[in-house]
């Protein structure tokens, strides 16, 4: 049955939301549970998945049996489990499984009376990502897309009020992003005649001088940045997340982007090859400027934010900037941090966001004023809190310095000191953001440990919140001291053979 | 048989050029809903018929056509009157003689 | 009889594009909604017409059934818009002038 | 000259592309907004559907006499199939993308009263 | 020039279809642009239908010009026609208008690399797609070779599709369905409607209900037919759900309500969905890859090409339900604003 372990990976979020929006109707307390246990198959299935590519290299699946055809190529839709998706698949499985867990209580406080679909849309949002990562299809990743994109605008309107506004300026640049990468592959489509990636990758070294290749390798770099919310696209990003309800933003933050970025790696480097993008170095150097730039700015707007939620979210602006950079370093330390990166980031991100939204739980709020005494309210919360602001950081047991330091490796052989400082500044703002909550959580109230001082109760947010959280802000430094043995046995030959001689 | 698709079809051309003419050239909402009503209507079901005649087809196809054009016979004026009523309940002031 | 019904087709389209000055002339939203339900019944007989010119009619055929069911459900809707609202607000320039 | 005549489909898929993209980036009101996403969205369609076209082709369904004697078929009597089931894929996605784009415009506008982008914005401020 | 056989209706259709585009964004009205985008859509679908795409034609024609323009004149209904709009911002449409006229002629620049248009030798037509026409007598018995493609070739993106379809019922469901005691009980509270609306005409009403049984019927007829004729699953199901629209504006909501409750109608979107995926995995349970439906020969009668073919019909039906049944909801949800009670 190993043979069908691809599909499972979809088929359990995807089924468990179409019966989650039937049990909705007649018990509504059942939708979570199918949720989870739809969630759990998946995350298995995955990481099985890990462990039979670690040994055998990629595996193929042929829906409808579809597989390749004398002369003409794949002709169905074929899906890929290969050295560059299968820690993503695990990671994008295992983070929404924890988050489902994790957001039932907040659903029932912040969505009472309005959740009839909402784990439903949940699902299926992670049914598109997962889509998009396993896929071997560019069309069909443009149709994952839409899945991602739809139910997250639904995600994101239950914020009501402004997240009206928000979501439709959301649905405004997401689709933009997604027409511009459908534009690019039907110019690939054009010349190349198929849709499989690697019947694709593999017709394009043949047709380097090709301008509406390059046009369509264009479209869809800049589709995709806008689905990342890179640079130049990033508008719509920090008021989306900021306005969405808590529990939306837990799964849409450290996920959505990740999976754009992977789309990026993927198209740049299977479908297009790697002498591909050293061969067009205007646009090298011009990504490499953006990066830096998107984390300069990026960095500067969090100094000024005074609500946690939206703070967080432009961690999560600044953390692309270090992906897309990573990945047009074009070489191998460069890359490797990219990828390495990408799980970090997602691992990173959904723990911030499970501590603020444990914050916001018991505080109602998250501006930064209300944090006074949160110490000594959420110890533990907040011991989460610190762990991941350090993996942001990048201190060095987590997995934040690990993918960091690849980074500023790669950024040293290619010599692009620009974006060294842009790292270093990054992690500078970000350990001055955290000392700065230290200081207004910690030291702003009177300390109740010196007699004469009033008590402040314990007051941590409920151990079905607590326990994701803990475990996640734990996975960080695990999956730190793991990134060694990751790298080794599954990043390394995810790297273009090109790179590594 | 050609003929007649022939003919059919060209009036068909006409009277659509009349409904066009009345269209633009009518001074009010009412008078071009009366051109347009019309000589749509009647334009449309001539060209059809003379399809009808004009290329050698089955029975079933040409019975799909006929329900075309039963169903613009219905739908058509059924149309014309729901716009004219909306365009009367909207306040469509209807052109005199001695307005401007 | 290929060439009498792609001459008819082009003469078609033509009248359709003078229909279509109507349409941007507007003045009132209800002139465009008859421009435009005209516009669309005459589409059911271009779609026949291209089916004719592939030598494939019995193809299209379906489509343009379904073409004149679905132009007869917007029109309705259109002029239930009106019906319900009783008001044609004033349009505050003439259509066809540039977006501002 | 001649190349820009011999393609002229991808000309006027070029021009519709970019009237929606303005529309969607530089009108104010949201349901221009939305109206300027569809145009894009059909643009694309119409650039797939016209690299899928073939000279002298029927549509692509066999016929009667094909069918018995699948030997017999010629590639190039039929359209692209492949293309048009794409476009059948990005034509529902599209009219998904505008419903809740209009769910959501009317929700905004039973807020602020007004379609407008700058209104919106102003009274969020407020 | 090319040859195809209706070049000259395409090229002016072409130009037509820009005009459309371009009145459809300068009416100052937003019904008028409405409007005016519908017609914008037929013209597009004679487009298509003229370069022998007539599935998507279908489609265009239902999905595109029908249904979503009426979802557009019921969102203006609950809200205005009216375009306020200030002076100023001209600056930044001139900004846009450069940056859009720039990435059009970086788009231009690609243009002499492709194809002639019309070439039967370019990559697109030459590499995978004639294996489809040759090959789905043989694989599917479907001499409708969009239908085998769609459903069976490249199944998993109509699953997808459809899936879509759910999500933006659910999605718009959840942003616009407001009233929250009737959330809790389920069922919408039955109160006593008047028959007849005095406004309400009485000629529309009558040929509505003289049109409704046809269109139902010409609707089974694109489902079942489309193996061998434009049509499926989409088509006949944007049909069906518009003929329940057509009586809904003819009549008012509540006449619709009272035959198709709430619950009912969510439930159905998602039980197509669901007859789509669960055929899927009963080929997994089969031995075969999933959406390989050439494994249920042992249940549905015939060989295995012809189980591909039954297969086929299955998920069509799967397709129709779901795109019914979430057109009409999304329809009640846009035209009463959430509320399930009267609109549009």
């Amino acid at each position: 049955m190993t043979v069908q372990l691809p599909i499972v990976i979809i088929l359990g979020p995807l089924l468990g939301a179409v019966l989650a929006a039937f049990t909705g109707w007649f018990r509504p307390r059942l939708s979570h549970p199918l949720v989870v246990i739809g969630l759990a198959i998946s995350f298995a299935a995955a990481l099985k998945l890990v462990f039979i590519v670690a040994d055998a290299g990629a595996q193929k699946y042929w829906l409808g049996g579809w597989g390749p055809k004398q002369g003409h190529g794949v002709v169905g839709i074929q899906i890929t489990v290969d050295y560059l998706n299968t820690l993503l698949l695990a990671a994008v499985s295992g983070i929404a499984l924890l988050t489902s867990v994790y957001t039932r209580r907040l659903v029932d406080t912040e969505l009472a009376g309005r959740q009839r679909y909402f784990y439903a849309l949940f699902s299926l949002l992670v049914t598109g990502l997962l889509g998009i990562t396993i896929t071997g299809d560019i069309f069909n990743l443009y149709v994952f897309m839409e899945i991602a994109a739809l139910s997250s605008y639904a995600l994101i309107a239950y914020g009501r009020g402004r997240a009206y506004m928000a979501a439709f300026n959301y649905l405004i640049m997401g689709t933009m992003g997604a027409c511009l990468y459908l534009l690019g592959v039907g110019f690939i489509f054009a010349k190349s005649g198929t849709l499989n990636i690697d019947d694709v990758s593999a017709i394009i070294p043949a047709l380097r001088q090709s301008q509406a290749l390059f046009v369509g390798f264009v479209l869809i770099l800049l589709g995709a940045w806008a689905k990342m919310a890179f640079f130049p696209f990033h508008g719509w990003l920090p008021n989306a997340y900021a306005h969405a309800p808590t529990a939306s933003a837990a799964i849409l933050a450290p996920l959505a982007t990740k999976v754009a970025v992977y789309t990026m790696l993927r198209i740049m480097f299977t479908v297009y090859s790697i002498d591909y993008i050293i061969h067009s170095p205007g646009i090298q150097s011009l990504a490499l400027y953006l990066s830096s730039l998107a984390i300069v700015i990026a960095s500067f707007f969090s100094l000024t934010q005074t609500n946690l939620k939206k703070l967080a979210s432009y961690f999560v602006l600044s953390e692309i900037g270090y992906m897309v950079g990573g990945a047009w370093l074009a070489n191998k330390p460069g890359l490797t941090g990219a990828m390495v990166h990408v799980v970090a980031d997602a691992a990173m991100t959904s723990a911030l966001f499970m501590a603020i939204g444990c914050i916001v739980y018991r505080l109602g709020q998250a501006q930064l004023d209300d944090l006074k005494g949160v110490f000594f309210k959420m110890p533990v919360t907040m011991a989460a809190f610190v762990v991941t602001m350090a993996a942001l950081i990048g201190v060095p047991p987590t997995c934040g310095f690990f993918s960091k330091w690849y980074l500023i490796q790669g950024a040293a052989q290619a010599g692009v000191w620009h974006f060294i400082a842009a790292l270093l500044l990054s992690s500078l703002v970000k350990a001055i953001i955290l000392f700065r909550i230290i200081e207004i959580g910690y030291n702003r109230v009177p300390h109740p440990a010196i007699e004469g001082n009033p008590a402040i109760p314990r007051n941590e947010a409920p151990l079905s919140m607590l326990i994701p959280t803990v475990a996640m802000s734990l996975g960080l430094i695990a999956l730190g001291l793991a990134t060694n043995t990751l790298v080794n046995t599954i990043i390394a030959n995810a790297v273009p053979t090109a790179l590594t001689q | 048989m050609y003929f007649l698709g022939y003919i059919l079809i060209s009036t068909g051309l006409v009277f659509f050029l009349g409904t066009t003419i009345g269209l633009l050239r009518f001074p009010d909402f009412y008078t071009r809903m009366h051109a347009a009503g019309k000589g749509d209507t009647l334009s449309t079901v001539m060209i059809l018929i003379g399809c009808i005649c004009l290329v050698p087809m089955g029975l079933l196809l040409a019975i799909k056509i006929l329900l075309i054009i039963n169903f613009i016979f219905i739908g058509s004026p059924t149309a014309t009157h729901a716009m004219m009523d909306a365009g009367n309940k909207a306040g469509a002031v209807p052109w005199r003689k001695d307005s401007k | 009889m290929n060439t009498f019904i792609t001459a008819a087709g082009v003469a078609l389209i033509g009248l359709m594009l003078l229909v279509l000055i109507r349409a941007i002339k507007g003045p009132t939203v209800i002139d465009r909604l008859v421009a435009i339900n005209v516009i669309g019944t005459k589409s059911i007989v271009l779609l026949l017409f291209a089916g004719i010119l592939f030598g494939q009619l019995e193809m299209f055929v379906d489509i343009a059934l379904g073409y004149g069911l679905l132009n007869y459900i917007v029109s309705i809707a259109a002029s239930r818009y009106y019906q319900h609202r009783k008001s044609l607000e004033p349009e505050h320039s003439p259509g066809g002038s540039p977006v501002s | 000259m001649e190349k820009l005549i011999a393609n002229f489909n991808y000309v006027i898929v070029v021009i519709l592309m970019m009237i929606g993209l303005w529309a969607m980036l530089a009108q104010k009101n949201l349901i221009k907004k939305c109206i300027g996403m569809a145009i894009f969205q059909t643009g694309i369609i119409l650039f797939f559907i016209s690299i899928g076209a073939k000279n002298e082709a029927k549509v692509p369904i066999l016929s009667k006499s094909v069918v018995e004697n699948s030997s017999a078929i010629i590639v190039n009597d039929y359209g692209n199939p492949l293309t048009q089931i794409l476009m059948l894929t990005a034509i529902v996605v599209g009219v998904a993308t505008l419903g809740v784009g209009l769910a959501l415009a009317q929700k905004i506008y039973q807020q602020h009263s007004s379609f407008d982008e700058d209104e919106i914005l102003e009274n969020q401020r407020k | 020039m090319s040859t195809l056989p209706i070049w000259q209706f395409d090229v002016l259709l072409l130009v037509l279809v820009v005009l459309f585009a371009v009145v459809a964004l300068s009416i100052r009205n937003l019904m008028g642009a409405a409007i005016v985008f519908g017609a914008y859509s037929f013209m597009m679908c004679l487009i298509w239908a003229g370069m022998g795409a007539v599935d998507v034609a279908f489609t265009e024609a239902a999905v595109g010009a029908g249904v979503s323009t009426v979802f557009v004149v019921s969102t203006l209904y609950n809200t205005s026609a009216t375009m306020r709009s200030r002076p100023g911002g001209l600056a930044f449409k001139l900004f846009i208008g450069v940056v859009v006229t720039i990435a059009g002629a970086f788009l231009l620049s690609a243009l002499p690399d492709f194809p002639k248009w019309g070439a039967s030798d370019s990559p697109v037509n030459a590499k995978v797609a004639p294996y489809y026409i040759l090959n789905t007598i043989a694989d599917t018995h479907v001499p409708n070779v969009v239908t085998s493609v769609l459903a069976d070739y490249r199944g998993f993106d109509t699953l997808l599709e459809t899936t879509v379809v759910f999500i933006a019922c659910i999605a718009i469901y959840s942003i616009l369905r407001v009233d929250k005691a009737k959330l809790e009980t389920g069922e919408p509270a039955a109160a006593p409607v008047p028959r007849y609306d005095p406004g309400d005409s009485l000629i529309v009403r009558q040929a509505s209900r003289f049109m409704v049984p046809f269109m139902q019927l010409f609707a089974l007829y694109v489902i079942a037919h489309g193996h061998y004729s434009p049509g499926g699953g989409f088509q006949g199901g944007v049909i069906l759900g518009a003929s329940l629209i057509l009586l809904a504006i003819s009549f008012d909501l509540k006449f619709l309500l009272r035959q198709w409750s709430e619950k009912t109608l969510m439930l159905l979107v998602a039980a197509g969905v669901f007859l789509y995926a669960a055929v899927g995995l009963a080929c997994v349970f089969m031995g075969g890859n999933y959406l390989d439906y050439s494994f249920l020969d042992s249940v549905l009668p015939g060989e295995r090409d012809m189980a591909r073919s039954h297969g086929i019909l299955l998920v069509e039906i799967g397709v129709g339900i779901t795109v019914m049944f979430s057109m009409i909801a999304i329809h009640i949800n846009l035209a009463s604003n959430g509320r399930f009670d009267r609109g549009l």
